[in-house]
């Protein structure tokens, strides 16, 4: 077994190796600008790109003119929301979004709140989901978008969004109005089959290196039908991507985001299906090992790649250190120097000492069994040793309230 | 997680003195400094003689590495020291030996505030005063606003 | 010789096979998310862009920290320039810039007007450049910024940016005001030697795939002292690059980015000699050969690899056509179904039959004599084939008005 | 530029009927359609006998690989057809022969226009008319707006 074992999936995937193959000859070969319409260089690149854009747009039901391209999720995302903000509430509107969004999201409606736009934070319930119930009660006359995310970076929670797509459209049309619903599907859409027509969402940010694909690029899927939707520019420049976002195509790694959407689409039952074994396993090794643990985010409304644990009475970033061949990610944000512990378990009113406890593990299609049983053998005795060592274990077991909290237990 | 030096390392991997004393023997002193919500506590104890010497120190730490680190190498450095001396330990002198980061720095004065915690603690119980030991907020528990390079942006 | 023959460099380059080694093991290998604090995949990348920060700020003469990457020159253009404006001058201010430059600062400052700035394009010379003076001229109390690009991509021309930044710092000094100098230095970067200080840029823009580095990774300069700059946030999101912009580091692109960089510093001299010598050699080949000829663009104060020329009373297009196995692009825009020539060349008060008549030949490092002497001997039998073929050659001949336009010689 | 078809490319390469009559000739009829400003100038002219049959067509273009494919393949359908016959001809026929794409059509209308201006001309001259032939401004010379697909925004 190789170590360090990467259970980071959530933060950046390896670029698949086929992925890779496809890109190759798009740097110093065929490495025309799609721009350049008057030789054969610019024609293969646009050729090239023009076929990316189709396979892309066939992962989600599209049609390859409703895919712009970006350098990421979080352009997509500023994109999205920016856009339709400025474009159809220039003068100021109201916006539904919830608190357990990614940064991108949240920091833009943050900014969008300084220039007079009202935003509804939805709080999630305790295993991080927002209901459609939760999105009706809160659509207004003025409201222009609600944004919701597909599945959660830290949690892997997973939204409603089929249901929440058709009260938007329910809404827009009883209002009228110009309303639309925008999900960050980044950490969803090689995970999850998804068409945009049967969710109903009018766009759909994603990016590539979530999904095995080359970091760097990402799309903006943009609705053309029931309704056309319009987007204010935010990057100005020649009119690239239909005057959506300007800027020289970056034909390699379009080509092989391409290339990972295709892969995506062929494998992703099985990886779907492996990635849950692997997970559960790990899941269940831990509960049957170590007591005093919670689970963060919903049971079975969640990614089928992602564990998040709170580990009772200990320090995460002291955890992620006894296992340090494990790469992992903690719910204590920042250095502990930071006392902020994460927003999202915060929103699903984790306390505070819980979210200092947590740990995420997002699993990936290069994980085995083999590591699942290290990382339980691994974890299981970090948390003993560490145990020994905390005052707060101490206190529990002296004044008797460990009861005090709903521990998950093995199946 | 930041990357540790290697003697921070080396004192999480191995710590010395971690254990608990009998609060209420006379002799012991105990310091609980720090608050779960904030991500770290750290409870520290001396044994004190008749002479003013500390003979023993223990302690239990929950926090980062470099928390449970500048627990154990303040115990270890307590030891045999006079409750004077002990009072001089600052929380500059744990963090250079530690060759802490800036980020990290709280943690010692964590630890020098558990020192002096402790030593009052067993000074009020000479005096015969009877308070218990109770968890003292730290002096570094403020949130940071220095963002720069933080890990919080995360993916 | 390979045919066909690339000589569209100012459009994109090739990636240098070194560049594309450098990159390589950060794919598939050292694949970590750079913002990922809590273990070795993730303090790898950050190396790595670290390092790569310092490569690319050597090359300007800046410190890392003045280093922001972007996804490419447009987006580095539109966060200088809407970055000044909206963080100094919020209520509307005054803007300076030139006719030629690119699209992505033309749209933008266009954009910006919409917002209540005011904007001044400057009349670039005959030769296509800009003076001090003219700067100096249009500066007002409530200018803020003065964006000029450091060499034109249609003609190569360069203007004096070091003058120029040395009226902005005297009039920023005089009026103590917020007024700051950026140059879109895309197309000079890897031609011109340059030093932020000397030149007295505050903000600079330039483009990796421009210069043998992967497309879609870009930077922008960002003065940290004297003055140290600040700008409005474009892209919201977690707060990477000291908050200028947010987004997933694309590391394998950074590092190829560096590469360039580093290949660019220690090769340009022998490459620009190089550059020149066959520029040369291709502008005096054709005007030995060729009659009715106009250099659009200064004659020295341009490029090195830049050749702009029209081809009197013959068509760009067909001109192309006939030079089909040679990559070069052409002033007349887009289709010929637009009517519109090059806006470039329409500013430099070349008349629009010249314009439709102009190509652009632009060189790179890959080009040789062998490929000059070709293109040379195919464009003096091209452009007599379509002379046969024009109604307008005719004419001029016979109404003797070929003495009308000052056509360029051979030295 | 764009990518053409085979049909432009052939009649590009090997342009039929290139030249220049003696526009002074009764029998002969100019049309010269565009103008250099635009991109396009296009100088058809046809030699018509006495029965009004077009003998022999000429043409000169300044223009692109369509514009110039769109005079030469009027020409070689010129010649043979009675007055009537050519002001059938119609910019669709053309572009459909040489598989125009949508933003070329305008070279088909200019070729069309041409071919309507030549016939104009020789009849004046047949009618005792005496103003020369003179540059007409091509229909499709206006700005288009739909530049999806456009490459202007270049580089
Ligand atoms: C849910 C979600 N949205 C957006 C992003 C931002 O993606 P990128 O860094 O590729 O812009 C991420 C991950 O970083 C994410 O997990
Ligand atoms: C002068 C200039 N500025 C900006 C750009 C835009 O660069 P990019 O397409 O990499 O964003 C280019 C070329 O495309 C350029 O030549």
């Amino acid at each position: 077994m190789k170590l360090p074992i990467y259970m980071d999936y959530n933060a950046t995937t390896p670029v698949d190796p086929r992925v890779f193959e496809a890109m190759k000859p798009w740097f110093c070969e065929d490495f025309g600008n799609a721009a350049s319409r008057s030789h054969v260089f610019g024609w293969k690149a646009e050729t090239a790109v023009a076929e990316s854009r189709e396979t892309i747009a066939n992962l989600l039901g599209a049609s390859p003119q409703e895919i712009v391209f970006t350098s990421g999720a979080t352009e997509s995302d500023n994109l999205a929301i920016k856009g339709i903000c400025e474009m159809y509430a220039p003068d100021g509107g109201h916006i539904i979004t919830c608190m357990t969004e990614h940064k991108a999201v949240l920091d833009t409606c943050k900014y969008l709140e300084t220039k007079g736009y009202e935003v509804t934070y939805l709080k999630p319930d305790t295993e991080g989901r927002v209901s459609a119930q939760q999105v009706a009660d809160e659509i207004r006359e003025d409201t222009v978008l609600v944004t919701l995310m597909l599945a959660n970076n830290e949690t892997g929670a997973v939204h409603p969004i089929a249901e929440i797509g058709k009260v938007v459209r329910e809404y827009r049309a009883r209002l009228h109005s110009h309303l639309f619903f925008h999900t960050d599907a980044t950490q969803g859409i090689s995970k999850i089959p998804f068409n945009v027509n049967e969710m109903a969402v009018d766009l759909l940010s994603f990016s590539s290196h979530k999904m095995y694909g080359p970091k760097g690029i990402g799309a903006l899927y943009v609705r053309r039908r029931d309704p056309r939707v319009r987007l204010a520019i935010q990057t100005h420049g020649g009119g690239h991507e239909r005057n959506m976002r300007s800027g020289t195509l970056n034909t390699p790694s379009i080509v092989g985001f391409a290339k990972a959407c295709e892969l995506a689409a062929a494998e992703m039952e099985n990886n779907v299906a492996k990635l849950r074994h692997l997970r559960d396993h790990l899941e269940q090794g831990i509960l049957q090992n170590v007591d005093y643990v919670k689970r963060n985010g919903h049971k079975t409304e969640r990614l089928c790649n992602t564990a998040n644990l709170s580990f009772g009475y200990i320090e995460g970033e002291s955890l992620m250190l006894k296992l340090r061949d494990i790469a992992v990610s903690s719910g204590s944000a920042c250095t502990s120097a930071s006392l902020e512990p994460s927003f999202v378990l915060r929103a699903m009113d984790v306390p505070d000492i819980l979210a200092h406890s947590s740990l995420r593990f997002s699993l990936g299609c290069y994980n085995d069994l083999a590591e699942i049983d290290y990382v339980v053998e691994k974890v299981a005795t970090a948390v003993r040793e560490l145990r020994e060592l905390s005052p707060l274990y101490d206190m529990a077991l002296r004044d008797n309230t460990t009861g005090d909290t709903d521990w998950a237990q093995a199946d | 997680m930041l990357q540790y030096s290697e003697k921070v390392l080396e004192l999480f991997t191995n710590p010395k003195n971690v254990g608990t004393m009998d609060g209420d023997d006379p002799h012991v002193g105990t310091g609980v400094i720090g608050s779960p919500e904030c991500g770290d506590v750290m409870q520290l104890q001396i044994l004190v003689d008749d002479q003013g010497v500390i003979q023993d120190a223990k302690f239990k730490t929950f926090g980062c590495g470099s928390a449970i680190a500048s627990s154990s190498l303040a115990t270890e450095w307590l030891k045999g020291k006079t409750l004077d001396e002990a009072m001089a330990i600052q929380n500059v002198h744990l963090a250079e030996e530690l060759e802490l980061p800036p980020v990290k720095k709280h943690c010692s004065v964590l630890a020098e505030d558990a020192i002096k915690a402790a030593i009052e603690d067993f000074q009020k119980k000479l005096e015969g005063r009877t308070d218990k030991a109770e968890l003292h907020s730290p002096r570094c528990c403020e949130k940071l606003n220095d963002c720069e390079g933080c890990g919080s942006h995360g993916e």
